[in-house]
């Protein structure tokens, strides 16, 4: 640091600092909630994910196939010419072995979240999700796996009507 | 606008929240000025020589020259009025059967911002002195509700 | 080009904490008192205000600048929030860039805070809600999976190993043993200590990892006719960038951050730069996790994609090599409170700059510097270029 | 400024208690689309950089400026978040322009009050932590005081604030993009259950949903673009005290503050001669006359009498909210601020159909960030 600065601010406290009143806190949490309104795109992608089908969008200028679906297309502003419907089927472009859940506790059994590839979309065009039913060793980037839905009277219209993407045995689709 | 036809099928919302649970340290200044008020039941503010201001609740900054404010002092437990209001509106967007009486009372070039008590809405004015009322040692654990209410002098 | 020029004129900052006592506010005063204290100006000098915080959900208030302006000297002044995320630490400059350069304002106070210790539990549980709420918030991500997922794609993309990721950690959180402020430095971390240590979520594993932390950060920005005369060696704002890619992140690749190469060109384009290998001399990019450090350095350009691991292998990067890269211990040496963890890069340039860096010094004659920082779902770049000639 | 910055397009959408057909990112769409037309530009060719302001907790979402750029042609350009009220983007977007460093920016704002379920606990999350949150008050007893001692101070009215709804309300009626219209008298005005006394129910704006871009450029581009540019004559903005307990309660002088700077900018000494109309903050309707006075349009209390004389009425000596203010058109949240610039437009460029004022040249326009906070900015626009 400069030179002239020697003394730094800044009061660092231990986790044993918070207990038997060494130092004053409270506690407070914001309740927070929402109905976002699903609109034209995002509520017709539920509303397929509930038929058991996945959904892309279609951009005639750009000729390309996206996914989730969206009104507009990003890149040259075009209205989305038409809603697509998609396989269940894709290809691994990156995953990870996750010990750690979103709030920090750890698990044994690692999930194992991936980018999947959707086949019908353009390349490089997937959605996150897990795997399941699969070796941790077996996963690989490049991998062929499909969508295995929740039985249709339980599908409700949401992401987690696909439980997970199962490996596809020798590649056939 | 856009091509794609709306499917009135469709789930209209999604619903969800945003966990947001926090939990506060009360700083340096908060830490000494409500230890005092547990302990001693005292209010303390802090004085900036250079601005000539004596904020209540007492900081350790002055927000006007950013220098560092040392010169903490005992300002009672008196104060007035500047402001207040009887409020009906709950945070669940209803009214209160029983409103609060929520009152500013300047002390010194700050204040506290508290329940008014031992008073009718209707004798309440603008300037009444007013005086704070602790709740007793025993049950103060560091908070702004160590102080109970303020009441009419 | 004709713009009004304007320089860094002063500096402060916190020590980096896992947990502070202070509030935001008083983070925010302290680090804002020091970069006044540190150019002799007080407040009344200062014209506006750019804070520069992250998420509300860590600090646990909504419309957190509010709440902050006062620790911030914004009482009674202009004040104004810019906020892209991770991003934001070296945004705030470009923030305190365009006041002063519009000639609406001749002095400006940039401040940078955050404190991730009041959101509770974990800081980790405050990252679910950065989600799309709708397509991908109910299979409950976290932070790491996104990280988890680039750098494995990185990785397998190139060719990289975990040693290769490893150096990045061992060489920034080696060069924070000398910085004051830092929350894990170490001078005897080892390549094994962070292959050994605890998988998160493979690829990534605990030292790969820069600490969750609270602090704050602020600098003195000047318009040329103030800066020459509060300081004889004023840094100057030579080139700024910034550049943000679509939300939908699966639908990109994630092995080059092309985000980040808008930012640098823009900002190369600004200061003239037309080699940046030979013409930066200094490089802060932004390292929450080691591989991005590398990843980054691609983006910038000033490493072919998927080389940046051999520069660190040859030592090109080391403080003593030909191109340092964070000397000052970066993220993952230094701590990272987010917006407080970009703004402590563009001090260290200022500091590095001026050669007033102490134990952390570069050697030789530095003159041009590089700080960014990155954010969002993997998908913002901010690029600021300082350099002691205006 | 000796560098001018003009509107050449602005669009809109919503402005309804509900817009469940679209989503926040289909109705900012649709703002942008008809901002473009209007301005005749490209956003991927044309637009240097876009600005945007939101708040995470009112979207539900951590880093919402993530979600920006797809919708409005930002994608891999300079796009930027404000933590502040749409006129804070506006200001911001002209300082890109000045540095010569942008020619065309955009400005972005919306509201999708409708899908927040829980606003009351939001806003008071953004409460002290420690000096004010524990007491667990819904935020209007900060306004509700605020009134006390604005009355209490200046003599102002509980029936002149009433009037103050009397009025937006009315003008409401000719304005297609207001939701709150009503033709009330000034004892309906005054009924209804309280918030925070004196701050009754219908004093304060209901929310509603809307979005509005804004396409700001340089003189040079302004001039070659679009044949009415209006001029973007001063920007101002301040702050005030952040804390309940050392803020002054009658007089908000950050907004007198910011006035000033957006004045000195525009080379205007006499608001009240110079001003042709003005579109301020009307969140509570006292705080309509309590900005009045702190723009300088008349002393402190002074207000209140001129609205209940009519001089604040469309045909008036000085229109004030003709839009109908957030009362009438409903509170946009933080983007309020572009919602009174978008009424300032129309009304420069003589667009403004059934509501419009004859040769205005000179609107000024207010906002504030709402309880708790103590954070305004103005403009100055010409045409």
């Amino acid at each position: 640091m400069t030179e002239k600065i020697t003394q730094f601010p800044g009061t660092p406290l231990r986790e044993a600092d918070f207990e038997g009143g060494k130092i004053l806190f409270r506690h407070d949490r914001m309740k927070a909630e929402y109905a976002w309104d699903t609109g034209i795109a995002i509520g017709r992608y539920l509303a397929a994910l509930k038929e058991g089908y996945l959904l892309g969008g279609y951009c005639a200028t750009c000729r390309k196939t996206v996914i989730p679906p969206r009104t507009v297309c990003e890149w040259c502003f075009r209205p989305m010419e038409a809603f697509v419907p998609l396989e269940d089927t894709g290809t691994v472009n990156t995953y990870s072995l996750c010990y750690v859940t979103w709030d920090v506790k750890r698990i044994k059994e690692p999930e194992i979240p991936a980018v999947i590839e959707i086949d019908g979309a353009s390349p490089l065009h997937g959605i996150l999700h897990k795997l399941g039913e699969v070796e941790q060793e077996a996963v690989h980037v490049g991998m062929r796996v499909q969508a295995v839905w929740k039985p249709a009277e339980e599908r409700e219209g949401a992401i987690t009507d696909i439980l997970y993407f199962k490996p596809i045995e020798g590649g056939a689709k | 606008m856009s091509l794609l036809k709306r499917d009135p099928q469709a789930p209209p919302a999604w619903r969800g929240d945003l966990p947001v649970s926090s939990r506060y340290t009360f700083g340096l200044a908060g830490e000494r000025f409500f230890r005092a008020l547990k302990d001693e039941g005292v209010i303390y503010g802090s004085h900036c020589p250079r601005c000539e201001v004596t904020y209540v609740p007492a900081r350790i900054f002055c927000e006007r020259c950013m220098a560092e404010l040392d010169d903490w002092r005992d300002v009672g437990t008196r104060g007035e009025v500047h402001t207040f209001t009887l409020l009906f509106a709950d945070l669940n967007g209803g009214l209160m059967d029983e409103p609060e009486l929520v009152a500013f009372v300047r002390i010194e070039d700050g204040g506290l911002v508290h329940r008014l008590g031992e008073v009718d809405p209707e004798e309440v004015y603008i300037g009444m002195p007013v005086e704070a009322v602790l709740k007793p040692k025993e049950e103060r654990e560091g908070s702004i509700t160590d102080l109970a209410y303020f009441k009419p002098i | 080009m004709g713009m009004r020029k304007v320089a860094v004129v002063g500096a402060g900052m916190t020590k980096f904490v896992r947990r502070a006592q202070e509030t935001g506010k008083e983070l925010a005063w302290q680090a804002s008192r020091m970069a006044l204290g540190s150019c002799e100006l007080t407040l009344d000098d200062i014209e506006a205000i750019c804070l520069g915080t992250a998420p509300d959900s860590f600090d646990g208030v909504h419309m957190k600048a509010e709440y902050l302006s006062d620790g911030a000297g914004g009482w009674g002044k202009p004040f104004m929030r810019s906020y892209v995320g991770g991003g934001t630490g070296v945004f705030a400059p470009i923030q305190g860039w365009y006041h002063v350069a519009s000639g609406l304002f001749d002095v400006v106070l940039v401040v940078c805070e955050e404190k991730m210790s009041s959101y509770h539990p974990h800081a980790q549980g405050a990252f679910l809600t950065i989600f799309d709420h709708t397509t991908e918030r109910a299979l409950k991500p976290n932070l790491l999976w996104i990280f988890a997922l680039e750098m494995n794609r990185y990785m397998q993309t190139y060719g990289i190993s975990k040693e290769d990721i490893a150096r990045v950690a061992v060489k920034n959180k080696r060069n924070a043993a000398d910085h004051p402020c830092a929350l894990l430095g170490d001078p005897d971390i080892t390549i094994q200590d962070v292959l050994n240590s605890e998988v998160l979520a493979w690829p990534v594993n605990r030292l790969d990892v820069s600490p969750v932390s609270d602090g704050a950060v602020a600098l003195v920005l000047a318009a040329e006719h103030v800066a020459k005369r509060v300081t004889d060696k004023p840094v100057w704002i030579q080139g700024v960038g910034w550049s943000l890619d679509t939300a939908y992140w699966a639908n990109r690749d994630l092995a080059y951050p092309r985000y980040v190469e808008y930012a640098a060109r823009m900002a190369y384009e600004m200061a003239g730069i037309k080699e940046p290998r030979k013409e930066i001399h200094i490089v802060e990019p932004y390292d929450p996790f080691d591989y991005k450090e590398l990843h980054h350095l691609e983006g910038l350009l000033l490493a072919d994609r998927g080389q940046a691991p051999r520069l660190t292998a040859d030592g090109v990067t080391a403080r003593d090599g030909d191109m340092p890269v964070c000397p000052s211990g970066g993220l993952l040496g230094v701590g990272n409170p987010i917006a407080a963890a970009g703004l402590m890069k563009v001090a260290e340039l200022f500091w590095q700059l001026r050669g007033e860096a102490s134990a952390r010094q570069v050697p030789g004659q530095p003159k041009r510097g590089l700080a960014q920082a990155w954010g969002d779902l993997m998908q913002v770049g901010t690029v600021v270029i300082l350099g002691i000639n205006p | 400024m000796d560098e001018r910055v003009g509107i050449i397009g602005v669009g809109w959408a919503g402005y309804r208690p509900l817009t469940p057909e679209v989503s926040y990112k289909e109705l900012m769409y649709e703002a942008a689309v008809k901002a473009y037309a209007d301005a005749g530009v490209d956003p991927r060719r044309d637009v240097d950089s876009f600005v945007t302001v939101a708040e995470d907790f009112i979207e539900g979402t951590s880093i919402f400026d993530e979600y920006v750029p797809d919708q409005i042609g930002g994608v891999l350009k300079p796009v930027h978040t404000i933590g502040g009220d749409g006129l804070h983007g506006l200001a911001t977007g002209v300082m890109l322009i000045l540095t010569g460093q942008a020619e065309i920016v955009v400005v972005e704002g919306h509201s999708k009050a409708s899908n927040v379920l829980t606003l009351p606990h939001i806003v008071a999350y953004a409460q002290d932590p420690i000096l004010n949150r524990p007491l667990g008050w819904h935020s209007s007893f900060i306004a509700g005081m605020e009134m006390n001692r604005y009355l209490f101070d200046t003599g102002t009215t509980i029936e002149e604030c009433g009037s103050v709804v009397v009025k937006n309300r009315r003008n409401a009626l000719r304005n297609p993009l207001a939701a709150y219209g009503a033709d009330l008298d000034l004892e309906e005005a005054l009924d209804g259950p309280p918030l925070a006394w004196p701050l009754g129910e219908r004093m304060a704006a209901e929310h509603a949903d809307g979005a509005i871009v804004v396409v700001l450029a340089s003189a040079e581009r302004a001039e070659a673009l679009c044949e009415k540019p209006v001029w973007v004559l001063g920007v101002g903005w301040c702050n005030g005290a952040a804390s309940l307990e050392s803020r002054e309660w009658t007089y908000p002088v950050y907004i007198e503050a910011a006035a000033r700077q957006a004045y000195r900018q525009a080379g205007i000494r006499q608001p009240r001669l110079a001003i042709d109309f003005a579109e301020i903050d009307d969140t509570y309707a006292y705080k309509e006359l309590q900005h009045m006075e702190a723009l300088g349009l008349c002393r402190p209390g002074e207000a209140g009498a001129l609205v209940e004389e009519g001089a604040t009425e469309p045909e008036g000596e000085l229109p004030v909210n003709v839009s109908g203010g957030s009362l009438g058109m409903g509170d946009l949240l933080d983007a309020n601020g572009l919602a009174r610039a978008l009424e300032a437009v129309l009304q420069l460029r003589g667009e403004a159909g059934p509501r419009q004022l004859e040769e205005v040249e000179i609107g000024l326009v207010q906002s504030w960030r709402g309880v708790p906070t103590t954070s305004g900015a103005v403009a100055v626009l010409a045409n």
